[in-house]
């Protein structure tokens, strides 16, 4: 009993410590990545390449004083960013890190997962409505309705690779993966001709649902100033900050594992965790690109591309993929 | 083409008198329309209405297709007289520049808005209202513009102190 | 998108956007009654960085208004003060030489491309997307060191005289001038690539916000506002000043009257631009950029002058009333974003407020002009 | 529904069109100066703030006619200047010497002006750009000052 508590104790250390090191790191990484791309040389001067930078921004915002609009509704007001910070480091619980890395491996870990990314719309909800300002309220709105649409494609391609695979487990899904990079769920197979759509799908699922560029509209800041956390300064801010990226962690994670074959080496060779870090900072990379080289969607086309394209190939790909698996 | 056909209009407002030509701007004249030298003025047609022929005039050039630059006025504190100046141009190549001005006594300064025929008057009019006290009689929303809300000052009439 | 909508008043709410708010570039308040995210009426008000320029122009001889005309537009200054100076040498009847005309000429199309730059960036930065903010402003800085290199200053330039020029350009700048127009045109076509094309980008302005023509006249809209409407109107063909006649060049003009059409006729200038400023370099001739008398202590005859220019904003306008003084008697400043923006209050009911500001960005403003 | 698929391959095209743009700008040279770090020379033509001009004996040329006083827009000279008895030849002759020449820097637009009217060629732009401050009587410039301070 006691050991299993110390593992619980260990385990979520460790996971907040991993989604706070890659929350800081991955900010440093965008700017410096953005400034790369706007060929500036980004942060810089604290530390070789501005490595400090980011130590050095997380205790600027802790000195700093936690204002709390007049008006507002405290107890939403402080609960929300905790509430943008909490489900992500509680997905990591789950997440495979190769065969023998994993805080604590559950049966219906996807379950899990999106049980828990569902939370992050409430955060921005309680966050918008409890500031009391007009900008964040509508930006909140925005980002409910909008995780509301993505995650309903994101889901439904997720229940294909799960029919696939056979399992909710996520380390038997990269299990079932594993031997080389023609047996991972991105290539077309027997079962799923149409899986390298399902993965773009999925891609930009997670980029909507962690409300990144181009699908920022949550925060939209030249219309919205900085949406739902306009009135939040100090680590309020930085809980969300984090949150964010965090939650770019889970998504990518879980993209590494549904499609990418997990820790599953491309050759067959030296499987380990290194090929999953090295899978899911890739595609965080090409999250940090995307974002630098779109403008922002508009609310109705963000909607329009999930109704009219995103839910439609999902779900036929749903169907193929059944009667496939039926058939065969 | 445009230019003699706006002249006609223009003039059929004053039944005749027509006033010198040579008549500087800013001297005092009669009411009329009077061409001039594009080359030195910088526009064509120049035409003084009283305040009853405002909305006439900018009727006929607004029928003509003509759009409207800007609105302004000027204090002739010598004569105890405001002018307010209404320029109008057209898009197309048929160049014309018209320029519509009407006097009006110092201590009672009110003309008809032409908002109702140009929107866009609207707030050049509001402008000169701010800077001169120029009343606008039929005004949607006469408040202040560029100066602050409770401005009770016209900065641009001759006798302004700071 | 943009349909009207049917509501009770007690639905609404009010929403200041502004004073200080990151889509309108500067201090411009926009109050707006919001039904959810629609915009049911819009009231603009302006004045927050009002300076009363005209009054200046009455307090000042004419020689010592030319650095406020600078400060109208800090983003196109040199168009600004070319209606200055073309105001008064119309009005007191100078000659200018041709040299100098000839190198206003191609420090004002400069000057506009420097301008489109700059509010293209700022306008897909509205969008959303901010690396174009970037590349333009590479761009940029190669014209502003070029005018730098010849006005001595990168932004209020106060380089024109009346007469002539303040000091002639030298080889370096016709050398950097030229080489600068094929980098622009690779970058125009960077920006084609990146932006125009881009799927996003088009789906977020293609039939949004029509302005139609008949509005657009009776605002007194002018410039590209005008020119994406389908109005052929540039006062540079209209009404030819200084040496545009001698430039083959075209106004590009749009019929979709969306903020698509505004965008590409901006896109599309300083393609032009960039072809009048090759040719004028071609044509440059030698001799004096200033007048054999250099005039001094102007005095205009007494009159009433008008001038417009096109500015990279649209038409601009200065009305100089004269009483034969040293200093003008009225003094009056035509800007082009003041009719321009006039025209937002009605064009935005009905538009989301995504829309809108996204519009409001494609009328191009720059705040201190039009509050002057 | 054949525009429809078509819609959705040409958006598709044009989204990676951009990003092979920002791609390749990412393995481009960055462009920027490091300011505080790196400077930048001023332009021949920068017009910053004026400075008086010394003779070959170190004294200001100007002659205090007062000309860029008058020229001045903002009204940000004021100079003066004494009467002085120097002897010229053995002979006792009287010489106006400048004996202030300030300038108000918060007002200047630096339009050059003064330069211009200037007909001594007793001014001059300089090439300063590093003029911030907190407190506003830093930049009440005392010219004459400053020249001497040059000249030691």
């Amino acid at each position: 009993m006691s050991l299993t508590l110390l593992n619980v104790i260990v385990a979520v250390v460790i996971a907040i410590a991993f989604a706070a090191a890659n929350a800081a790191y991955l900010v440093w990484a965008e700017r410096r990545g953005a400034a790369r791309i706007q060929r500036r040389p980004g942060p810089n001067i604290n530390g070789p390449f501005g490595l400090l930078q980011p130590p050095l921004d997380g205790i600027k915002l802790m000195t700093k004083q936690l204002m709390i609009p007049g008006g507002a509704d405290k107890i939403l007001f402080m609960v929300a960013p905790v509430l943008a910070m909490a489900p992500a480091i509680m997905s990591f619980v789950t997440i495979p890190f190769s065969k023998g890395i994993a805080a604590h491996n559950m049966e219906i870990g996807v379950l899990m997962i999106f049980a828990f990314a569902s939370m992050g719309a409430m955060a921005i909800l309680f966050a918008g409505w409890g500031s009391r300002n007009k900008y964040s309220v509508m930006a909140s709105v925005r980002a409910v309705s909008q995780n509301v649409s993505y995650e309903i494609p994101m889901l439904i391609t997720a229940i294909t690779v799960v029919m696939v695979n056979g399992s909710m487990d996520l380390k038997a899904i990269s299990l079932a993966q594993a031997g080389g990079f023609w047996h991972w769920n991105i290539f077309p197979s027997l079962h799923s001709p149409l899986m390298p759509i399902s993965f773009i799908i999925f891609f930009i699922c997670s980029l909507a649902e962690t409300n990144r560029a181009p699908f920022d509209l949550g925060e939209a800041e030249s219309e919205l100033v900085a949406g739902f956390h306009t009135e939040y300064g100090s680590m309020g801010f930085g809980l969300f900050f984090m949150g964010e990226y965090a939650n770019i962690v889970i998504g990518a994670s879980l993209t590494t594992i549904l499609f990418l074959g997990g820790w599953d080496c491309p050759f067959g060779m030296f499987p380990g965790v290194w090929w999953f870090l090295l899978k899911i900072y890739l595609l965080i990379a090409t999250f940090i690109w995307i974002r630098w080289t779109f403008p922002r969607t508009t609310i109705y086309g963000l909607l329009n591309l999930s109704w009219k394209i995103l839910i439609p190939i999902s779900l036929f790909n749903l169907l193929l993929t059944a009667g496939l698996l039926k058939v065969f | 083409m445009i230019l003699e056909t706006t002249q006609q209009a223009l003039q059929a407002l004053f039944a005749g008198s027509v006033p010198a030509n040579g008549a500087e701007a800013g001297s005092p004249r009669g009411n009329g329309v009077l061409t001039r030298d594009y080359i030195i003025h910088g526009y064509h047609l120049d035409a003084q209405v009283a305040v009853d022929q405002l909305l006439a005039a900018v009727t006929i050039l607004d029928q003509a297709g003509f759009f409207i630059e800007s609105i302004t006025g000027v204090d002739w504190i010598k004569e105890n007289q405001l002018e307010v100046i209404y320029d109008f141009s057209r898009y197309d190549f048929d160049t014309c520049r018209v320029v519509i001005r009407t006097r009006i006594p110092r201590d009672q300064p009110v003309v008809p808005t032409i908002s109702t025929i140009y929107a866009g008057a609207n707030w050049h009019e509001r402008e000169t209202h701010d800077f001169f006290g120029i009343k606008f009689a039929g005004h949607p929303h006469l408040v202040p513009l560029l100066l602050p809300e409770d401005a009770d000052f016209h900065p641009l009439l001759k006798d302004f102190k700071a | 998108m943009s349909a009207p909508i049917q509501l009770r008043p007690d639905e609404t709410f009010i929403l200041n956007v502004g004073p200080q708010h990151p889509a309108t570039h500067g201090v411009l308040r926009v109050k707006m009654e919001m039904d959810g995210e629609y915009i049911v009426k819009a009231e603009t008000v302006l004045g927050y960085v009002h300076r009363m320029h005209e009054k200046m122009g009455e307090n000042r001889t004419y020689a010592q208004y030319l650095p406020n005309l600078s400060r109208l537009d800090y983003l196109g200054a040199l168009g600004y003060t070319h209606g200055h100076v073309l105001a008064i040498e119309r009005a007191a009847g100078i000659e200018v030489p041709e040299r100098a005309e000839y190198i206003r000429a191609i420090t004002v199309e400069l000057n506009r491309v420097a301008s489109h730059l700059f509010w293209f960036g700022a306008f897909v930065m509205d969008l959303g997307g901010f690396s174009p903010l970037m590349y333009a402003i590479q761009d940029r800085e190669h014209i502003l060191d070029m005018l730098e290199a010849v006005t001595g200053a990168r932004l209020t330039y106060c380089y024109y005289r009346f007469g002539g020029l303040y000091n002639d350009v030298d080889d370096d700048f016709i050398e950097a001038a030229k080489r600068f127009i094929p980098r622009m045109r690779k970058s125009l076509k960077k920006y084609a690539a990146l932006v125009t094309g881009n799927i996003i980008f088009q789906k977020r302005l293609e039939g949004i916000a029509p302005v139609s023509a008949e509005m657009c006249r009776k605002y007194g809209a002018t410039g590209p506002v005008a020119r994406g409407s389908g109005i052929n109107f540039d006062v540079r063909k209209n009404e030819p000043y200084s040496v545009y006649p001698e430039f083959d060049f075209d106004v590009p003009v749009y019929h979709e009257c969306d903020s698509m059409a505004r965008y590409k006729v901006r896109m599309d200038e300083m393609e032009q631009s960039l072809r009048i400023i090759e040719q004028g370099l071609e044509k440059l001739p030698s001799g004096p950029i200033m007048t054999e008398k250099k005039p001094k202590n102007i005095k205009l005859p007494v009159g009433d002058f008008y001038q417009a220019v096109e500015t990279a904003r649209g038409s601009f306008g200065i009305r100089i009333v004269s009483d034969g003084d040293k200093n003008a008697y009225r003094l009056k400043l035509r800007s082009p974003t003041y009719s321009n923006m006039h025209l937002f209050d009605e064009a935005c009911e009905g538009m989301l407020i995504m829309d809108a500001l996204a519009f409001m960005g494609s009328l191009d403003l720059v705040i201190p002009e039009m509050d002057r | 529904m054949g525009g429809y698929f078509s819609d959705i391959f040409n958006g598709s095209k044009s989204l990676l069109i951009g990003m092979g743009i920002t791609f390749r700008e990412f393995f481009k040279p960055t462009v920027t100066v490091q300011y505080p770090y790196q400077t930048l020379k001023m332009s021949a033509r920068f017009r910053g703030h004026i400075e008086l001009i010394a003779d070959e004996e170190g004294n200001p040329k100007c002659v205090a006619c007062g000309m860029c006083q008058r020229a001045c827009p903002s009204g940000c000279i004021s100079l003066d200047s004494v009467s002085v008895d120097i002897e010229v030849d053995g002979k006792v002759k009287k010489k106006k010497v400048l004996s202030k020449y300030d300038l108000d820097f918060t007002k200047c637009s630096l339009c050059g002006q003064c330069v211009e009217n200037c007909n001594f060629g007793a001014i001059d732009f300089s090439k300063e750009y590093n003029l911030a401050s907190t407190r506003k009587e830093d930049f009440h410039f005392n010219l004459l000052k400053r020249l001497e301070e040059r000249n030691a």
